[in-house]
């Protein structure tokens, strides 16, 4: 789905979202903490900074390449006509757009399915 | 032949929605639900030839697939009223899986 | 030889499509009946026997019904991924239900023909 | 009745039949009281209107509605009733009539609304004449991407797209600020495995 993206339907947002419900599969299978050690917490929310970092990122590399914000264009420095910066520009991006979706999705889930009902005597 | 097969599976949609909101019990309730969602899949694969454009597929799979998430989560909740007990227990080599 | 071949393929791409379209048809067919199998039915168990009908003879006939009209190869894969999850994930999918059912103490309805139905009573 | 299953009407028949069986599910999902029972109605929902979506060629839309109605929310939602009661507070029956009374008018403002509104596919309606014409054509010279709808998403209105990427991220970070990152049961299951471990030394 996620390398339809570019030439046909489909994208980064349903590929994130199908890539958590993978995760989510894992947990109802073998149990919410064996997958919390497999895929920590920490790595969901990590990741779906990471997404949104890469999609500024683009923007600011294309600014220092001399362009404005998120001119895929200026990626390379070709001349007008290329195609490449726009075609490397949007991968990209849609490769941010899954981390951070697949990693916000991950978070939410993990949030409410990991709540203890009542708060135990040892917790105290 | 197509459109004729798509009607027919519409109409068992129908009734299966019947039983879904008649059900005695909660399992009826899912299992209707489940045909419901292996009918939808067909459905989807149908519509793709009727309208004459069979590249759809990617959706009927990705339900095929969703569904079956959907109702072990559906039926695991129910069970254990709770996401946090496995259902299947990794086999430990070094123990020799107990 | 050659000339009997490309015969062969000509009558096959005549033939496949009425052939499709017939399959599609019988699935279908199949797919009404075990929703009014699981609607007539009278209990949990039996209404399960007859929601398998559409996962097994249904969705083969339609599956095959569609590949044998399948313009080009990648619908033809597409189609046997789909074709093989369904069968390795319902049968999954039943026996869960059924054991969760049976776990939690659902009674199958046992008696002669046509008895009164408990559940109505209770 | 003969025309009624001829390739032009066809579509509209199923058309018209997923619509009822969309209506039929919204007015189940507004009368039934047991959350359970309303949880897998919604997922039926979600694959009836997906259904639908492909039916009249919004495929992406369709893809979007498969992964996250109905795989996606009915985890989430099952996971927020562990939460919370399993059943909906019963209603009194005269604070109905208010509800009823917007949603009805809304409704009549809606379909008198649909009356303007271009049929399906029109090549003369605003949305095919205005600027979606202009983006089909300058698209191929201007970025040499295939799709157009990938092309308008991420290369001309890349800044729009970022704004919802930034959505998606504040939206997780949001509930996890709200219910915590799970990470307690986590350290619970732990903390009970090894008292387990300890009781079985001891025994």
């Amino acid at each position: 789905m996620q390398f339809h993206g570019e030439v046909g339907p489909g994208g980064a947002f349903q590929a994130g979202v199908v890539l958590a419900v993978a995760i989510i599969l894992n947990a109802l299978i073998f149990g919410l903490a064996n997958t919390m050690r497999a895929v920590p917490p920490v790595f969901a929310r990590t990741l779906a900074a990471v997404g949104v970092l890469i999609y500024v990122g683009v923007g600011f590399w294309a600014m220092f390449q001399g362009g404005l914000f998120l001119e895929y264009q200026a990626l390379f420095g070709e001349p007008p006509g290329g195609h490449d910066g726009q075609h490397a520009g949007i991968i990209l991006v849609e490769l941010g757009v899954l981390f951070a979706v697949a990693g916000a999705m991950t978070t939410i889930f993990y949030a409410l399915a990991g709540r203890v009902a009542e708060i135990r005597d040892e917790d105290w | 032949m197509t459109a004729a097969a798509l009607i027919a599976i519409l109409i068992g949609m129908v009734l299966l929605l019947v039983r879904a909101l008649m059900g005695p019990t909660l399992y009826d309730r899912i299992l209707a639900v489940n045909a419901f969602g292996t009918k939808t899949v067909l459905v989807i694969g149908l519509l793709g030839y009727v309208m004459g454009r069979p590249d759809f597929l990617d959706i009927a799979m990705i339900y095929t697939l969703i569904n079956f998430v959907t109702t072990i989560a559906i039926l695991k909740f129910f069970r254990y009223r709770s996401f946090q007990v496995p259902l299947a227990r990794r086999v430990d080599p070094a123990k020799g899986g107990e | 030889m050659g000339d009997l071949f490309a015969n062969i393929g000509g009558f096959w791409e005549l033939l496949r499509h009425p052939l499709g379209g017939a399959a599609c048809l019988a699935g279908g067919i199949l797919c009404i009946i075990s929703a009014i199998g699981v609607l007539r039915f009278p209990d949990f168990y039996t209404r399960v026997h007859a929601a398998s009908v559409t996962d097994t003879s249904g969705a083969a006939l339609l599956l095959i019904g569609m590949a044998l009209m399948a313009p080009n190869w990648l619908v033809l894969v597409k189609l046997l991924c789909i074709f093989i999850f369904l069968f390795l994930t319902s049968p999954a999918a039943a026996h869960a239900l059924v054991n969760a059912a049976h776990v939690a103490g659902l009674q199958p309805r046992i008696g002669p023909v046509g008895a009164a139905n408990p559940e109505d009573e209770a | 009745m003969r025309e009624l299953f001829t390739a032009d009407s066809g579509p509209l028949l199923i058309n018209i039949t997923l619509l009822a069986i969309l209506f039929i599910v919204a007015i189940a999902i507004a009368r039934l009281r047991s959350l359970f029972a309303i949880v897998m109605l919604s997922g039926v929902y979600s694959l009836v209107s997906a259904a639908w979506y492909i039916a009249v060629d919004a495929v992406d839309v369709g893809y979007t509605e498969a992964a996250v109605g109905a795989g996606m929310s009915t985890a989430v939602l099952l996971g927020a009733m562990l939460l919370t009661a399993r059943t909906a507070k019963p209603e009194k029956p005269l604070s109905k009539i208010g509800p009823f009374l917007v949603c009805g008018a809304t409704a009549v403002m809606l379909i008198y609304a649909t009356v303007d509104l271009p049929g399906l596919g029109d090549p003369n309606s605003p949305a095919n004449t205005g600027p979606g014409m202009t983006y089909v054509q300058i698209n191929w010279f201007d970025t040499g991407v295939p799709n157009v709808v990938t092309s308008v998403l991420a290369s001309y209105r890349g800044f729009d797209t970022m704004g919802e990427t930034v959505v998606v991220f504040v939206a997780g970070l949001a509930v996890a600020m709200l219910l915590g990152f799970g990470e307690r049961s986590l350290a619970e299951t732990l903390r009970n495995k090894k008292r387990k471990d300890k009781e079985g030394d001891a025994s």
